[in-house]
C-alpha cells in the first residue's frame, strides 16, 4: 500500500511562511447527550490541502459544520483570518469566503446544472429587484459577465454536456462534480469538501482529485477535505487531522499519520 | 420534423438567456399575442370576453403572483384569496379617495398594500415551513376576510358591506364600472397582465429568481452559500402579493364590478392554487395554461349538455361537473405531477426525436 | 455482445447453470419520463449463491437496473418498456415490491434512505417487516446486525435522520438484512464508509453468501473490493452491457485495469500524477 | 323562436342548497305549469333556463352574463351579493333585475333604481314589521324603552341589510339592540352567539338567516333554553326545514311571511296536477305547499304577471328588458286578479309603481307548532313613515357614492 | 378601553362562574369535535405524510350515506353498517385510484390530489343524496338526546347536552385505541416509516397499498363518527365542509403526527376560542372565531415550530 508512485510533498507542514487562515481551538459540540466533538483544535493553513478523516460518525461533517456556522460550538473558538469570530449566521460564512459541498448532495434540485452553478454566484451579483424587472441593460450585462465565470468552470469541470440538465435527473457521481462546480464559483478563500468523491469509481475519482490539485494550486484555494479513500487523502492532502469519537487521535503529513498505530486500529483497520 | 431545434445556435450568452431562445418558440409567441390582442377582438362576442377571456387573465395573473411564491420560493400559500382582496380594497379606497386619477394607476398602486400585507404575514416563513406554513396562511385568509367584513371604513360603510365599482375612463373609453364595454375592459386587463408577466419572467430568470428557487429547492444549502433566507423569502412575499394584489383588484374593477368580502374567499385561494399546480410550479406559462384550464373547463363542461341536447337539471350539471373536475385534477397529477407545463416540454421533445419513440 | 474470447465461453457457462439461476433479466429497456431512455437492452443472470457485480461509470444504468429488478421504478416515473426480469422463475413486474420482499429478494438502496423520524433500531426492525417466524427470531437478528455494526448499537436509540452520513449507510445496509433475505441488491453499499468498513461489509457478504447462501447483485464502484469478492463481473457503459466474464478473468484484463482498478502498466498511481483528464475509452462508441 | 326567455339563477349546490332547492322548484314549477295548461302567457311560451350559481357571486355574474345575451326578460339572482353585482349592470343591459324580499332594500325608490324591483317587501320593511310586532306583544311602541333585543344574523351583505333601520328604530323607541354576527364559515357552530345571547338575556330575539344558519341557530336557541315565541325570524328563516330540525322543541318559534302557506290554492293544485303527478318537475309532493318553495311560486307570478302587463302596454307578444321593466312598473296584482290566477290569500295584492319599486309591503307572522308553521297575526304594515324617508336617503346615498350614477332616463310621471 | 381588556372579563367570570363553566363546556365539545376532524387528518398523514383535505368532505359523505340510507328504509343500525362498508369501499378506491399512482410525489401534489377527491366527493355526494341538509338519526341510533341542567343559585344555570358528553366519551374511546394501535404494534412503526419515504418504504417490503386501504378506512370510520356528532348539533348538509377548516389549527397545534396531540390541540382551541369570543370578541365586533384559532395556532408554532407533539422538522446537512 506505500507503493504509491511520485507521491512527493510541498513542505508545507508548519511552514512558518504560510499563514494561518482558520484555527479551531479547544471546540466541543454535543446534541443532547451525545459528544459529537470534544476538545478539538487544529489549524488550516492558506493554500493548503488539509484533510479530515476518521471513522463513522466521528464527527467529521459535524467540524465542517462548525466551521461554517451551521452548528454553534458550545465550547472553544474560531479563529478566522486572525480574528475571533463570533457566533454567526450560515450565510455570513459565505460572504466571508467559505464555501462547501455536502455529504449528501445537497444541489437545487429543481434547477438546471447552469443555474446551480449561476448560484453560487448571488454573493456577487448586486442589481437590484428593478434592475431586474427591466433585464435589458445593466442587470443583462451582469448576468452575462457572471455566466462567463460560470463557463469557465464548466469547462474546466467538463460538465458542458449537462449544462441545461435539471440536476434532479443526473447521475449521482456528476451531481458530486455539479456541487464542486457551484462552491467553486463562490470563489471561496476556504473550500470545504465532504466526501466529495463517495460514490465514484477509479477515473472519476482521478478526474475529481485533479480538479482539486488545479483549484489549489491556480486559483490557491484552501481546502479542507473529507474523505474515505486513502489512497486520494494520501496523495493530495498536506496534512491531515485524524478524529475517533469526537477526539483528535492524530494530526500531521499524510506518511506520519498513516503510520500511527492509533489511527491504524480506529481507522485503517489492519490490512492497511 | 415539424418541431426542429437543430442548426440554431447560440452565439452568445445574450442569445442563450433570451425568454424564449428558440425560433420556434419565438414565433409561437408572436402567434398567440397577435391572436390575444387582434383576433380575439375583432371576433369574440361579448360573453366570450366578460366572462371568459377576462376572468380568465385575471385568474393568469393571480396564478403567476401565487406560482413566485410557491412555485418559484416553495413557500405554499392558500391566503392568495385574501391578499387579491387587500388589492381589491385598497384599489376601491384609492378611487374613492384620489377620485381623478386614473383607475389603472390605482390599480398597480393597490398592489403595493397587499405587497406589505403579504410581507408581514410572511414573517413567521422563518420559523415555520411546508404544511405548516400553509395552515398559517389561513390564518392570513381569514383575518383578512374578517377585515373586509369588519372594518366599514374598508368598504366607506355601504350598506351592503360590498364595494361597488364607480365609472371611470380613460383617454374618452370607459374602462371602469357597469358602462364600460367588455373590449375595453378586456384591453386593459390583457395589457397588464402580459405586462407583468413579462416583468416578472425578467426577475424570475435573474439572480432573485434563482435565489428563491435556491431557497425552495434547499433552503439549507441556500442559506450555507449566502442567500439571506428571511429577506429572500420577504421579497417573495412582497412580490407575489403584489401581483396577487394587482389581479384581485382588476378582478373588482375590470370583471365583477362589485365584490364583497366573500368574492375573496378560501374558494378563491384554492382555485388559484389549482391553477398553478395543474399548470405547473416554478412555470409562468403553465400559470395561463392552469387558469386557463381550471376557468375554462367548468364553462365548457356546463354548456356540454345543452350542446348536445341532453335534458339534464342544472344542478345535476354543476354535480357532474364538481366530479368531472375533480377526476381531471387526479387524473393530470397522475398523467404528470409536474403540470401542463412539463407535459409540454415532453410533447416538444417528442416532436424532436419524431418519427423515432425517443 | 462481448469481443473478449474468455467471455464467450464464459457465456456459455452461465447459460448452461441458468436454471440454477435465482435472478434473470433478459434484455430489458428502461424509459425514464416516457422520454428518457436508460438502458437499452441490458440482460444479466444471478446464479443462485452467487455475488455478481455490476461496475460501470457514473450514470451508467447500474441504480436503474437495480430498481428495475426490485420494481421500484414506478415510483421514479421510470417504467421497463421491453424485456423480462425473472426472479426465481417469477416474472418480477408482476409481482409488487413487497412481494418481492416476501420472496426474499431485498434492496438496499442508493443514497441510504433511512426513515429519518424513526431510531435507528426503529429503521432496523422495519426490515423485520414482512417476517412471520416471532420476536425471538427478529430480535436475535437485530443482535446480529448490532454485532456487526458495533457503531449502530451506540446510537440505537437515536433519530436517524441525525446520524452521520456512514451510520445511515449501515443503518441502510442492517436493514436489509433484517429481512433474512434470498437475494440482496446491493446498490453501492461502501459509498461514505470507513475503509475497514468497507471491508467488514464485504466481509459479511461472503460471510452470508457462504454460510446461508445468499446470492448478491451489487453495485459498487469501488471495483477493486467488489471484484475481489465477486464471482461474476458485468461492466455496464451507457445503458448496455459491454463486457462481462468471471470476476478473475475481469481482473486480469488490460482495459478493466486500466480504467477501472487503475493498476496500468508501472502498478499503482498517484491522484497527484494524473497530469491530464483521461477521456473514458468507450467499448462502444 | 316565438317565445320569452327567463333565466332562473338557482343554487342546487354549495351551502345554501338547503333553502335554495325550495325555491328554485317553487320558481320553475309555476312558470313551467304556466306553459303545460296554458301554453305560455299571452299565447307565448316561455322559455325557462336554470343557471347554477351555487350561491357564488363570480358564477352568477357568470350566468348573467351568459344568458343575457338570449334575450333575458329579468334576473332573480337570490342572493344579495349576486344582486349587487348585477344592479349596475341592469340599467346598462336594459335588463331589470328581481328581487322579491332580498337585496338591496334602498332599491325600493325607483326613480333612483329604474331596473330593479323588490317587491314584495323590502329587508327595512320587514325590520319595521318585527319591531312593531314585539310592540304590540309588549302592549305598546312605549313599552319598547329599556327592552333588550337581540339581533342575529349571517353576516354577509344579506344580514348587514337591516341593521341601520334597527339602528334608528332602537334610537326612536328607546330599545337596545345587541347584535350577534354568524359568519358564513361559522354557520353550523353557532355556541359562541347562542352563550353571548344567554349572558345578555335580551328580552327578544330577531334572526335574519338563511342556509344552514337557521336550523342551527334555532336548535342552539332551544339549547339554552331561550323563550322559542319570543325569538322571530325573517322571511328567509321561514323554512319548514329549518324549524323542523329542532322539532317540539322549535314550537313557538316565529317568522315573518308574505307568501301563502299550504297547498289549498287552486294554482299550487295546477302544479301537482300538471307537473307532479306527471313527474315532469324534480318537486316531489311533501314539498309543495312549504313556505320556501311557495316563496318561489309568488316570484314567479309576479314575474309572469308582469310579462302579462308588459304584453298588454306594448301589444307584443315576444317581449324584451325593457317591456318588461314597463310591465313590472305597472303591476298590480289585485286580491280580484289574485282570485282570478286560482291564488287567492296567496299574497297581499302588489302594486307596484313607478315610485315604489317594492309594490305593498304588509307582511304576516307565522309560527311554528312543532310540525309547521301556522299563521298567527294578520297583515302588518311596516312602518313606511319611518322607511321610506331611510330608504330615499339610502338610495341618494347609493348614487352619490356610485357616481356619476346614471339618472332614469324618463322621470316618474306621477 | 385597558379596563375592558384586562380587568373586566375576568371581574365577569367571578360574577356569573355559572355562565363561565357553560363556556368552558361549550369549549370542551367544540374542542372535542374539532379534535375528531382532526384525528383523521392526523391518521392519514402519519401513515403517508399526505395532508388530506378530503377529511371534511368525508364527514359529510359518511354522515349523508348514514342518513340517506336510513331514509330509504333501512334501519338504522344496518344503515350503520352499511355506511361502515360504503367507507372501507371509499378507502379501497381512493387508495387503488388516487394513491398507489400518486407514490413518491411531493407533499404538495399529494395535497392537491386530495382536494381533487374533494370535487369529486362533493359532486359525487350531491348527485346521489341532493344538495339539502339533512337530519341526523340521533334517536335512531340510540345516542341520548336530552339534556341535564344543573341549577344552583339564584339564576345560576349550566346545561349539559347528553350528545355533548356522548361524543366527548366516543372521541376519547376512539382515541385510545388508535393510539394504541397505531403506537404499539408493528404497523404502527410501518406507517411513521412510509411517512418518511415512501420508496424506502417500498423497498423494505412494506406494502403501501394494503397500509394506505387499512388508514383510509380508519379515517373514513373516525369520519363517520365525526358526522354523527356534528350531524347531530346541526343538520347533515355540504356545508359541513367549512368546519373542516376549524381542524387544521388543532392539526398544527397538536403536530401533524401526533394522535393527542389531536385531542389536546383540539381541546386548547375550543376552550382559547370560546373564551376569547365571549369575553374579548366583542370588542372588536365579534366573529372573531373564524381566525382566533389560526393566531393561536400561529403563536404556539413560533415556538415550536412542529406543533408540540409532532415530529421534530430534522434539519441536517
Ligand atoms: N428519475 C429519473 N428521471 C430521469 N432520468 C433519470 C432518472 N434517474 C436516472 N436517470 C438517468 O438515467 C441514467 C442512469 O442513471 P443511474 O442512476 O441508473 O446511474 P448509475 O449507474 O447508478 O450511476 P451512479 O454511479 O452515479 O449512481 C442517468 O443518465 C440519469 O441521468
Ligand atoms: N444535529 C445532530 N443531532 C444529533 N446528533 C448529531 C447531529 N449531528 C451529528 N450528530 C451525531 O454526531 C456524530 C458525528 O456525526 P458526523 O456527521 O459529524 O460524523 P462523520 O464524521 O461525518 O461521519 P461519516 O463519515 O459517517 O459521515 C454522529 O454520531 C451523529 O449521530
Ligand atoms: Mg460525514
Ligand atoms: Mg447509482
Amino acid at each position: 500500500m506505500n507503493a504509491y508512485v511520485g507521491a512527493e510533498k510541498l513542505p508545507v507542514a508548519g511552514d512558518p511562511e504560510r499563514e494561518e487562515l482558520l484555527r479551531v481551538d479547544n471546540v466541543s459540540l454535543s446534541f443532547g447527550g451525545v459528544k459529537a466533538i470534544t476538545d478539538i483544535s487544529f489549524d488550516i493553513l492558506k493554500g493548503e490541502i488539509r484533510a479530515i478523516i476518521g471513522p463513522n460518525g466521528a464527527g467529521k461533517t459535524s467540524m465542517l459544520n462548525v466551521i461554517n456556522g451551521f452548528y454553534h460550538p458550545q465550547e472553544g473558538t474560531i479563529t478566522w483570518q486572525g480574528k475571533v469570530r463570533r457566533k454567526m449566521k450560515p450565510y455570513e460564512a459565505a460572504s466571508q469566503g467559505i464555501a462547501r459541498t455536502f455529504q449528501n448532495v445537497a444541489l437545487f434540485k429543481g434547477m438546471t446544472t447552469l443555474d446551480n452553478i449561476m448560484s453560487g454566484r448571488s454573493l456577487k451579483m448586486h442589481k437590484n429587484f428593478f434592475w431586474q424587472l427591466l433585464w435589458r441593460g445593466p442587470a443583462e450585462r451582469e448576468e452575462i459577465e457572471h455566466r462567463r465565470k460560470v463557463e469557465d468552470i464548466i469547462d474546466f469541470l467538463e460538465i458542458q454536456a449537462i449544462r441545461k440538465t435539471p440536476v434532479g435527473r443526473l447521475p449521482y457521481g456528476l451531481q458530486k462534480r455539479v456541487e464542486l462546480g457551484r462552491a467553486l464559483a463562490m470563489e471561496p478563500d476556504l473550500l470545504l469538501l465532504d466526501e466529495p468523491m463517495a460514490g465514484m469509481n477509479l477515473e472519476e475519482k482521478e478526474d475529481m482529485s485533479r480538479f482539486i490539485i488545479d483549484v489549489n494550486q491556480e486559483f490557491g484555494t484552501t481546502i479542507a477535505l473529507i474523505e474515505h479513500d486513502m489512497g486520494v487523502v494520501m496523495d493530495l492532502s498536506d496534512r491531515v487531522v485524524v478524529l475517533d469519537y469526537g477526539k483528535k487521535i492524530a494530526d500531521g503529513p499524510p506518511e506520519e499519520v498513516q503510520a500511527s498505530q492509533a489511527v491504524i486500529d480506529a481507522y485503517l483497520g489492519v490490512s492497511h | 420534423m415539424f418541431y426542429r431545434e437543430a442548426g440554431q445556435f447560440k452565439t452568445s450568452y445574450e442569445k442563450d438567456q433570451a425568454l424564449f431562445p428558440i425560433r420556434q418558440d419565438k414565433i409561437g409567441l408572436g402567434v398567440i399575442l397577435l391572436i390575444a390582442f387582434v383576433v380575439i377582438p375583432l371576433t369574440a362576442n361579448d360573453f366570450f370576453l366578460a366572462s371568459i377571456m377576462i376572468p380568465f387573465l385575471v385568474f393568469s395573473l393571480a396564478a403567476i403572483g401565487l406560482n413566485v411564491l410557491t412555485g418559484f420560493c416553495g413557500q405554499l400559500s392558500l391566503g392568495t384569496g385574501a391578499f387579491m382582496g387587500v388589492g381589491a380594497y385598497a384599489a376601491y379606497k384609492l378611487t374613492t379617495i384620489f377620485p381623478d386619477v386614473n383607475v389603472i394607476l390605482l390599480v398597480l398602486t393597490s398592489g403595493i398594500f397587499s405587497a406589505i400585507v403579504g410581507a408581514i404575514f410572511g414573517l413567521p416563513s422563518l420559523r415555520i415551513k411546508g404544511l405548516y406554513l400553509a395552515v398559517t396562511t389561513l390564518a392570513a385568509q381569514f383575518f383578512l376576510e374578517w377585515c373586509f367584513i369588519r372594518i366599514g371604513w374598508l368598504y366607506n360603510y355601504n350598506a351592503s358591506g360590498a364595494i361597488e365599482i364607480p365609472t371611470r375612463e380613460m383617454l374618452g373609453v370607459v374602462i371602469s364600472g357597469a358602462e364600460a364595454t367588455p373590449l375595453a375592459r378586456y384591453f386593459v386587463v390583457l395589457s397588464i397582465t402580459v405586462v407583468i408577466a413579462f416583468l416578472i419572467s425578467n426577475v424570475l430568470r435573474g439572480r432573485i429568481g434563482r435565489s428563491w428557487m435556491m431557497i425552495r429547492d434547499m433552503d439549507i444549502a441556500a442559506e450555507l452559500m449566502g442567500i439571506r433566507p428571511l429577506q429572500t423569502k420577504l421579497m417573495a412575499f412582497a412580490v407575489s402579493s403584489y401581483i396577487c394584489g394587482v389581479a384581485g383588484a382588476m378582478m373588482v374593477f375590470f370583471w365583477l364590478n362589485a365584490a364583497e368580502p366573500s368574492s375573496y374567499s378560501i374558494t378563491l385561494s384554492f382555485q388559484i392554487l389549482f391553477m398553478v399546480i395543474l399548470g405547473g410550479l416554478g412555470s409562468v406559462g403553465g400559470a395561463f395554461m392552469g387558469a386557463a384550464f381550471i376557468w375554462i373547463l367548468p364553462i365548457v363542461l356546463r354548456a356540454i349538455p345543452s350542446m348536445l341536447g341532453v335534458d339534464i337539471g342544472a344542478e345535476t350539471v354543476e354535480h357532474l361537473a364538481f366530479m368531472v373536475i375533480g377526476a381531471l385534477i387526479i387524473f393530470f397529477l397522475i398523467v404528470e405531477p409536474h403540470g401542463f407545463a412539463r407535459l409540454w416540454q415532453i410533447a416538444k421533445q417528442k416532436l424532436r426525436v419524431w418519427p423515432f419513440p425517443y | 455482445m462481448s469481443t473478449l474470447e474468455l467471455d464467450r465461453t464464459d457465456n456459455k457457462k452461465s447459460a448452461s447453470a441458468a436454471q440454477d439461476s435465482i435472478l434473470r433479466v433478459n434484455n430489458i429497456e428502461v424509459i425514464y419520463d416516457h422520454v428518457i431512455l436508460v438502458l437499452k437492452g441490458v440482460s444479466l443472470t444471478v446464479p443462485r449463491g452467487g455475488i455478481v457485480a455490476l461496475l460501470g461509470a457514473n450514470g451508467a444504468g447500474k441504480t436503474t437496473t437495480l430498481k428495475a429488478v426490485s420494481n421500484l421504478l414506478g415510483a421514479e416515473r421510470g417504467e421497463v418498456t421491453k424485456g423480462k426480469i425473472l426472479f426465481e422463475g417469477e416474472e418480477v413486474q408482476a409481482l409488487s415490491p413487497n412481494d418481492l420482499v416476501r420472496r426474499g429478494c431485498i434492496q438496499v438502496m442508493e443514497g441510504r434512505h433511512c426513515f429519518g423520524h424513526l431510531s435507528i433500531e426503529e429503521n432496523l426492525l422495519t426490515g423485520a417487516y414482512t417476517r412471520k417466524d416471532g420476536a425471538a427470531a427478529v430480535k436475535a437478528d437485530l443482535e446480529m446486525v448490532y454485532n456487526y455494526f458495533p457503531r449502530l448499537r451506540e446510537r440505537r436509540n437515536s433519530q436517524a435522520g441525525y446520524t452521520s452520513g456512514g451510520e445511515q449507510q449501515m443503518c441502510a445496509i442492517g436493514r436489509a438484512l433484517m429481512s433474512r433475505p434470498k437475494m440482496i441488491l446491493l446498490d453501492e453499499p461502501s459509498m461514505g464508509l470507513a475503509p475497514q468498513l468497507v471491508e467488514e461489509i464485504f466481509e459479511i457478504v461472503k460471510q452470508l453468501n457462504d454460510n446461508e447462501g445468499v446470492s448478491f447483485l451489487l453495485a459498487e464502484q469501488n471495483t477493486n473490493v467488489a471484484l475481489r469478492y465477486a464471482t461474476y463481473g458485468y461492466i455496464l457503459e451507457a445503458g448496455r452491457i459491454v463486457l462481462d466474464g468471471d470476476a478473475k478473468a475481469l481482473r486480469e484484463n488490460e482495459d478493466v485495469k486500466e480504467f477501472y482498478l487503475g493498476v496500468g502498466g508501472e502498478g499503482r498511481r498517484s491522484f497527484k500524477n494524473v497530469k491530464h483528464y483521461k477521456r473514458r475509452k468507450r467499448w462502444l462508441a | 323562436q316565438d317565445s320569452n326567455y327567463v333565466p332562473l339563477l338557482t343554487y342546487r349546490t354549495g351551502p345554501f342548497a338547503g333553502s335554495g332547492i325550495f325555491i328554485a322548484n317553487g320558481m320553475n314549477d309555476y312558470l313551467q305549469m304556466l306553459n303545460e295548461r296554458d301554453g305560455g302567457i299571452g299565447g307565448v311560451p316561455i322559455e325557462i333556463e336554470e343557471c347554477e350559481t351555487s350561491y357564488n357571486a363570480q358564477k352568477g355574474v357568470e350566468c348573467y352574463e351568459s344568458t343575457k345575451g338570449k334575450g333575458a326578460l329579468v334576473y332573480n339572482p337570490y342572493s344579495t351579493g349576486i344582486t349587487l353585482q348585477l344592479i349596475p349592470k341592469a340599467s346598462v343591459d336594459k335588463i331589470p333585475v328581481l328581487s322579491v324580499g332580498y337585496g338591496l332594500s334602498a332599491a325600493a325608490i325607483g326613480n333612483v333604481f329604474p331596473w330593479v324591483f323588490n317587491a314584495p317587501t323590502t329587508y327595512w320593511d320587514g325590520a319595521s314589521v318585527v319591531v312593531k310586532y314585539i310592540g304590540e306583544q309588549e302592549g305598546g311602541m312605549e313599552n319598547l324603552q329599556g327592552k333588550k333585543i337581540g339581533y342575529i344574523f349571517l353576516d354577509a351583505g344579506f344580514g348587514r341589510e337591516p341593521i341601520p333601520l334597527l339602528e334608528q328604530l332602537a334610537e326612536t323607541y328607546g330599545f337596545e339592540l345587541l347584535q350577534y354576527p354568524v359568519p358564513v364559515a361559522q354557520m353550523q357552530s353557532q355556541s359562541s352567539q347562542w352563550l353571548n345571547v344567554r349572558r345578555d338575556r335580551p328580552d327578544y330575539m330577531v334572526m335574519w338567516g338563511w342556509g344552514a344558519m337557521n336550523p342551527t341557530a334555532i336548535k342552539e336557541a332551544a339549547k339554552i333554553r331561550f323563550p322559542m315565541e319570543k325569538f322571530i325570524g325573517v322571511w328567509w328563516s321561514a323554512g319548514e326545514d329549518d324549524a323542523g330540525a329542532a322539532g317540539q322543541d322549535a314550537a313557538g318559534y316565529k317568522a315573518m311571511n308574505f307568501s301563502g302557506v299550504g297547498t289549498d290554492f287552486p294554482a299550487i293544485q295546477d302544479i301537482k296536477t300538471y307537473l307532479v303527478d306527471t313527474g315532469k318537475t324534480q318537486t316531489d309532493e311533501e314539498m309543495l305547499g312549504t313556505t320556501l318553495y311557495n316563496r318561489g311560486v309568488l316570484n314567479s307570478v309576479i314575474i309572469a304577471e308582469g310579462i302579462r302587463t308588459a304584453q298588454e302596454l306594448t301589444g307584443k307578444k315576444v317581449i324584451n328588458g325593457e317591456d318588461m321593466r314597463m310591465g313590472l312598473e305597472a303591476l298590480n296584482l289585485t286580491e280580484e286578479r289574485l282570485a282570478e290566477l286560482g291564488l287567492s290569500g296567496f299574497s297581499y295584492p302588489i302594486q307596484i309603481t313607478c315610485e315604489d319599486h317594492a309594490g305593498s309591503h304588509p307582511v304576516f307572522i307565522q309560527e311554528w307548532d312543532g310540525e309547521r308553521f301556522v299563521k298567527i297575526s294578520d297583515w302588518i304594515e311596516p312602518m313606511s313613515d319611518v322607511v321610506r324617508p331611510l330608504l330615499e336617503a339610502a338610495a341618494a346615498d347609493y348614487s352619490e357614492k356610485n357616481a356619476p350614477w346614471p339618472e332614469r332616463s324618463e322621470a316618474c310621471a306621477q | 378601553m385597558l379596563y375592558d381588556i384586562f380587568v373586566d372579563p375576568f371581574v365577569q367570570m367571578y360574577q356569573m362562574p355559572d355562565f363561565f363553566l357553560q363556556v368552558l363546556w361549550e369549549g370542551f365539545v367544540a374542542g372535542i369535535l374539532y379534535a375528531l376532524i382532526a384525528l383523521g387528518f392526523v391518521l392519514i398523514f402519519k401513515a403517508s405524510g399526505v395532508f388530506n383535505f378530503a377529511q371534511g368532505i368525508m364527514v359529510v359523505f359518511a354522515g349523508l350515506t348514514l342518513v340517506g340510507l336510513h331514509e330509504n328504509g333501512v334501519p338504522a343500525f344496518l344503515a350503520l353498517i352499511l355506511t361502515i362498508g360504503v367507507m372501507g369501499v371509499l378507502a379501497y378506491g381512493i387508495e387503488r385510484v388516487v394513491m398507489r399512482p400518486l407514490v413518491n410525489q411531493p407533499d404538495i401534489i399529494l395535497l392537491m390530489a386530495t382536494i381533487g377527491l374533494t370535487y369529486f366527493l362533493i359532486g359525487f355526494g350531491e348527485l346521489i343524496f341532493g344538495g339539502e341538509p339533512k337530519r341526523m338519526i340521533t334517536e335512531e341510533l340510540g345516542l341520548p338526546t336530552g339534556s341535564t341542567a344543573f341549577e344552583f343559585g339564584e339564576r345560576g344555570l349550566v346545561i349539559l347536552q347528553h350528545i355533548d358528553i356522548a361524543a366527548a366519551v366516543i372521541a376519547i374511546l376512539m382515541v385510545t385505541a388508535l393510539g394504541i394501535f397505531f403506537n404499539k404494534t408493528r404497523i404502527g412503526r410501518a406507517l411513521r416509516a412510509v411517512a418518511d419515504d415512501h420508496q424506502a418504504a417500498l423497498s423494505v417490503g412494506i406494502s403501501l397499498n394494503q397500509i394506505w386501504a387499512i388508514v383510509w378506512f380508519a379515517a373514513g370510520l373516525v369520519a363517520l363518527a365525526t358526522g354523527i356528532m356534528w350531524g347531530a348539533r346541526s343538520d347533515v348538509s355540504f356545508a359541513l365542509e367549512i368546519i373542516a377548516f376549524k381542524a387544521l389549527p388543532v392539526l398544527i397545534l397538536g403536530g401533524f403526527t401526533s394522535i393527542p396531540g389531536a385531542i389536546i390541540g383540539g381541546l386548547i382551541i375550543g376552550f382559547g376560542e370560546k373564551i376569547a369570543e365571549l369575553y374579548w370578541g366583542g370588542l372588536v365586533g365579534g366573529g372573531i372565531e373564524s381566525w382566533f384559532a389560526y393566531i393561536i395556532a400561529l403563536i404556539f408554532l413560533l415556538f415550536r415550530p412542529q406543533g408540540l407533539f409532532g415530529e421534530k422538522i430534522i434539519e441536517r446537512v
